[in-house]
């Protein structure tokens, strides 16, 4: 069982400010998602290493569709997955964001 | 001229008699009224079943009988041959076993279950012929019309010496087989758990039976029916939060069916606590056909439910539902009992709505759960998810959906029931449930089917609903649209990431898709909190002790 | 190596070790040491009478002969699988003799532990595993689960463990790798008995096996995460 | 944030338990401290090695905790895992917190990494030794999904005091493993109730195996561990010579014993099937009279 190593990049977010959190389990069919500040210009830095390979275009599709939720810029987001779900996958980004800027739920 | 009187009208009659005359001969001394030793079982099945007899053995997704199944195996091929089986489910290994043999050749069954990798390659070499798979109800139909039963197996919980039989809370398809089988010449076993000098209550009377053999073992019973609170998601959560928001609300559906799964299992979990937070108890979810699901006790116990007709027992349940007979339906004995097929027909013509998952929807709205490698067949869920086509009387959410579909398919008033198919846009392993074609199709060209095994036609559908929204089907007003409305909450599947992006937004301004927040569900909101119970041993607490899981359920 | 061959070596002198059931337990001279034997031969199953009459010897030798040395003779092939020693809290009776083995530690005794045939996992970590210092037989078998059985519960194939095995030590079975790791001290060949008496010179109450790890490269990391942590704000 | 014990991961039981806001993490998952073993077999390896250790407070005392989580690999030990705990044990030994929590959830030895883990767990027993003889009393609380077995079953009775659930699980081998040794008639993994009155917290508790039992909450948990903080440690050679006697008792008098429920009915239990159902409360007062004598508390 390969990893598979995707990155993506989003530019022109509004920079947000927050601490480090980390929310979720690398559990069969799920993942664990790591925020961090990053000064990036305003950018949102993923970087995804994944069990299940080949859902490259599924992956860039979900992180689009976080980016453009969110708008978060200066973070860097670390995804270690295995083998979840966009559901899964969408709901964790919110929870880590959410978490990262203190109000989580 | 040959006078009426001379010709022959009771061969059927007479060739039973024989067999009844081989039988009595074979068994000698052993019989006792009409019991016959376990021992003796294979030599019963070889003097009253002749070759190519037409054999019902009893067995569904629930009850089976097992032991007339391996007695049946053991039968010489060459006394006993070429049979034509009929069985609701092919379930245990020895159904399939039957024709590697040559003692069965032919089948007409509805669902085949954990057998449905081995049946496919067995069709492949071509060992076994399929019939047709069938609903439940149209395969109990033929029982009547071109599929009587020369044999019927049966399995019930006692018998006394003369024959009558107690099948208890799992009575299921008993009465339908035997029905059949009995009126038309036909003879019928049972195996039975155990001899009794007086039954709780007659549910087959002895007249209708012709052997009765005390099993060595009770007949196994399947807890197909409990699914575990604690392996429910999030997502499940999130799911049935929509469901109650945006269908079981929006048209008081009061009358229903749940599938089988975890998703319905959270919307049951659901309904003492969120939908009544909605303020819905009352007025939704009160009159059911459906088994008695171990994730129903918390809704029955907070006062959600009226009635609960029942296809077969839950492993379990019996204690809780002899307790509740307001709700489930008791015998004088104080037991449950189901019937099959008196509960689907109920769940076909006396219900709103169904509501179930699939493995596999096309962008029609077909949906499947057969897969190129198995050949599983249809369960309970085609003849509930249909729109049944002859009802006439009316209620607020038939009417309801009537109404929309008539927005643009106009013509005189009537209703329209319910189909919702409920599933996560991927299942585990990263499979899409929305795909270009079904499997269906293949695994028909594959098995020389006439048509594909549909479970539930993409017209019968009203419903979608997945973790991305619910797709109004009844409000689309062309193929296009539906197909759009299908895409648009297919999420990040390929079908669904196809979708015309104006379009879609067109529809959900429209209301045709409805996302969680148009509906005003939070999504943080969906926590495993909102479940009544968490656990089996909360299913316990709440109902107060009285049900007894299964041990593979216990964590405590 | 049956266990008296060993113990003859060990004690050339004079010993006097008994073996009831798989259980040994005695005494030894070498050079100037008396050493209290305790151990287990036939490949022990080690279930919760065994372990319990372990920890008794240890108790007693730590009330009878304060500081006298204590050696461990290992051969077991792990816990007792069985579901009554299971229901009756095996893991209790280890522990037992694993705060047993302590105790001898803090007041005073030298417990050195020596790997003469088996050792498998949970049998070996209650009792060889807590000395201070560790050696094996160089024909010792030591392993936590053979490779075919680990292909089957990690679903990596054999083929590939077997590969990864001979450049890495941090999974396969055998007692070099444990070496390596710094699981076991040392070897012990030829002199049997020199080798006891310069691991009883040598012994302290430190547990140095991470700081060997690193040293011999088969565990890099463990001593530089303990050092991390503790050396965190 | 759900109140169940059983259903939270490591950190939220570490949020859940300590005072508020009061944890402090020492090799954060922004560290990266991972597994180079599980990357060369191209496994997922997780930010923090299945394991999150700190400082924190609780009821106001400082103390020092590890939560492994069950989640990743069944909280099963490697190298970086069990070095995590294994500083933490060693700077309690130094910084002398009022005492060190270890969540245990884990089936033991991590395969992949075996004989590191092997070692690692011998050292992670060795370091609650440690800390223990240091004057620093080890809270164990097993209530997670995956039960506490392997090494670390050995390891969670090393400790001071341990706390479980009904939920909970302690032992040495699994059912799994003992059923795929010895067959399904020996141990049948599948028979869940029969796992549970083997290694579940119930028959632990009336074993002597655990010091308390409570309902599967954080609030329980925590009040449990505040009061195991306040009774101390009694690390002595007449504490181990007291667990000896009544480990042989123990043999004695269960040792023939081929089912838990027989076990039972010698404590005094007239109806052993009834012990399942009952809730928290109700099987402590019942237990008062009908258990071992506890084999880790101080008479």
């Amino acid at each position: 069982m390969a990893m598979e190593n995707l990155k993506y990049r989003f530019d022109g977010g509004k920079p947000i400010s927050g601490e480090t959190a980390i929310v979720g389990v690398l559990g069969s069919g799920n993942l664990e998602v790591l925020v961090e500040p990053a000064r990036l210009d305003g950018a949102c830095e993923i970087e995804v290493s994944t069990a299940a390979r080949g859902f490259g275009t599924i992956w860039q599709a979900v992180m689009k569709d976080f980016f453009a939720r969110h708008h978060a810029g200066d973070i860097r987001i670390s995804v270690n997955d295995a083998g979840a779900t966009p559901a899964i996958v969408s709901l964790r980004l919110d929870q880590a964001i959410e978490t990262f800027k203190g109000n989580h739920k | 001229m040959i006078y009426p009187a001379e010709k022959i009208w009771d061969h059927d009659r007479q060739r039973r008699n024989r067999k009844l005359e081989r039988a009595a001969s074979a068994m000698g001394g052993t019989l006792r009224d009409k019991v016959v030793s376990s021992e003796m079982a294979v030599q019963l099945l070889e003097s009253v079943i002749e070759p190519g007899d037409r054999v019902c053995l009893e067995g569904n997704n629930q009850k089976q009988a097992d032991f007339l199944a391996q007695a049946l195996t053991r039968v010489d091929p060459a006394k006993v041959n070429k049979l034509h089986m009929l069985q609701s489910v092919l379930a245990l290994p020895e159904h399939l076993d039957l024709y590697e043999s040559g003692i069965a050749e032919q089948v007409d069954f509805s669902f085949s279950g954990p057998q449905g990798g081995r049946l496919a390659r067995m069709v492949g070499k071509g060992q076994i012929r399929i019939g047709a798979i069938h609903t439940y109800l149209e395969l109990f139909s033929r029982y009547f019309i071109d599929l009587t039963p020369h044999v019927a197996l049966v399995a019930a919980q006692s018998a006394d010496a003369q024959g009558n039989l107690y099948t208890g809370p799992n009575t299921e398809d008993t009465p339908a087989i035997i029905e059949a089988t009995a009126f038309k010449n036909g003879i019928v076993i049972a195996q039975v758990n155990e001899m009794v000098d007086k039954v709780p209550r007659v549910d087959i009377p002895g007249d209708w039976v012709n052997f009765v053999i005390p099993s060595p073992r009770p007949h196994y019973i399947e807890p197909l029916f409990t699914r575990d609170p604690a392996q429910i998601s999030e997502i499940q959560v999130l799911m049935a939060m929509m469901a109650i928001k945006g269908i079981y609300a929006g048209y008081g559906v009061q009358r229903l069916n749940h599938g089988i799964g975890f998703d319905t299992a959270a919307i049951e979990l659901l309904l003492p606590t969120y939908a009544e937070s909605l303020g819905l108890k009352g007025k939704i979810c009160s009159h059911w056909a459906l088994n008695p699901h171990p994730a129903m006790i918390p809704a029955i116990e907070a006062g959600f439910v009226k009635s609960i007709h029942s296809f077969g027992s839950e492993l379990g349940m019996e204690n809780y539902i002899a307790a509740r007979p307001d709700v489930f339906f008791t015998g004088p004995d104080g037991t449950m009992r189901s019937n099959r097929a008196f509960s689907q027909a109920a769940g076909h013509y006396a219900c709103d709505m169904f509501i179930g998952s699939t493995l596999q929807i096309d962008m029609e709205g077909n949906s499947s759960t057969a897969t190129l490698d198995r050949i599983s067949g249809f369960g309970g869920a085609s003849n509930m998810g249909a729109d049944a086509a002859g009802r006439r009387h009316a209620s607020p959410g038939w009417l309801k959906a009537g109404e929309q579909r008539r927005i643009h398919n106009p013509g005189i008033p009537r209703g329209r029931k319910l189909v919702v198919q409920m599933v996560e846009t991927f299942r585990e392993h990263m499979h899409p449930a929305f795909v270009p074609r079904l499997d269906a199709w293949k695994l028909a060209e594959f098995a020389n089917m006439p048509i594909p095994p549909v479970m539930i036609y993409g017209d019968d559908v009203t419903h979608i609903l997945t973790e991305e929204g619910i797709a109004n089907l009844l409000l689309c007003a062309n193929a296009e649209e539906r197909e759009q409305a299908i895409r648009g909450v297919a999420g990040y599947t390929e079908m669904g990431l196809g979708r015309d992006l104006r379009m879609v937004e067109n529809l959900r301004d429209r209301g045709v898709i409805q996302r969680a927040e148009d509906l005003g569900i939070d999504k943080r909101d969906a926590t495993r909190d909102l479940l009544a119970a968490r656990s089996v041993k909360d299913l316990v607490r709440a109902s107060g002790g009285l049900y007894q899981p299964p041990v593979r359920f216990r964590n405590w | 190596m049956d266990w008296r061959k060993v113990a003859t070596q060990l004690f050339p002198s004079v010993y006097d070790v008994k073996q009831e059931g798989d259980l040994l337990y005695g005494q030894g001279r070498c050079g100037k040491h008396t050493v209290a034997v305790i151990g287990t031969t036939n490949h022990a199953e080690v279930g919760a009478e065994l372990a319990l009459a372990m920890a008794a010897a240890v108790l007693e030798v730590t009330n009878k002969y304060p500081r006298r040395p204590i050696l461990f003779l290992v051969d077991t092939s792990g816990q007792r699988l069985r579901h009554r020693d299971e229901m009756l809290g095996l893991n209790g009776y280890m522990a037992h003799l694993a705060k047993c083995v302590e105790m001898a530690r803090r007041r005073g005794h030298t417990i050195i532990s020596l790997v003469y045939e088996q050792a498998l996992s949970g049998g070996f970590l209650a009792n060889g595993m807590m000395a201070d210092r560790c050696a094996a037989l160089p024909e010792a078998e030591i392993r936590v689960m053979g490779l075919p059985a680990m292909a089957r519960v990690t679903r990596i194939s054999e083929e590939r463990l077997a590969e990864l095995s001979k450049t890495s030590p941090v999974f396969a079975p055998g007692a070099n790798n444990y070496l390596q790791m710094g699981g076991l001290d040392e070897l012990w060949e030829g002199d049997l008995s020199a080798c006891l008496s310069k691991a009883l010179e040598h012994a302290d109450a430190i547990d140095h096996r991470r700081v060997r790890g690193l040293e011999r490269g088969g565990r890099k990391l463990a001593d530089v995460v303990v050092n991390r942590v503790l050396g965190s704000a | 944030m759900t109140s169940s014990y059983y259903e939270s991961t490591a950190r939220a039981r570490i949020a859940g338990l300590l005072d508020a806001n009061s944890f402090h993490e020492w090799l954060p998952a922004a560290e990266r401290v991972t597994s180079p073993h599980l990357a060369t077999l191209e496994q997922p390896a997780a930010f923090d090695d299945g394991v999150v250790v700190g400082k924190g407070s609780i009821a106001g005392k400082k103390i020092f905790i590890a939560a492994q989580e069950g989640g990743f690999m069944g909280g099963a030990v490697g190298e970086v895992h069990g070095a995590k705990i294994v500083g933490m044990l060693e700077r309690a030994v130094r910084d002398q917190p009022a005492a060190v929590l270890l969540l245990l959830e884990t089936g033991g030895v991590r395969l992949q990494e075996a004989n590191a883990g092997l070692i690692a767990v011998s050292e992670v027993m060795r370091a609650i030794l440690s800390a223990r003889a240091a004057g620093v009393p080890v809270i164990v609380a097993i209530g997670g999904q995956y039960g506490c077995f392997g090494g670390m079953g050995i390891a969670a009775r090393c400790a001071t005091a341990i706390i479980i659930s009904e939920e909970g699980r302690l032992g040495l081998s699994g059912p799994e493993v003992i059923e795929t040794a010895r067959g399904v008639e020996e141990y049948d993994s599948r028979d869940r109730a029969l796992v549970w009155r083997t290694v579940g917290g119930k028959h632990r508790y009336l074993l002597g195996e655990c010091d308390t039992i409570v309902p599967d909450s954080m609030e329980a948990f925590r009040n449990a561990i505040i009061a195991s903080i306040e009774n101390g440690d009694d690390w002595s050679l007449q504490a181990l010579e007291r667990e000896q006697q009544l480990l042989g008792d123990r043999l004695q008098r269960f040792g023939d014993c081929r089912d838990s429920r027989d076990i039972w009915r010698k404590l005094g239990w007239p109806d052993p099937d009834a012990i399942a159902m009952m809730d928290n409360d109700e099987f402590v007062a019942a237990a008062q009279k009908r258990c071992a004598k506890q084999t880790i508390k101080a008479p």
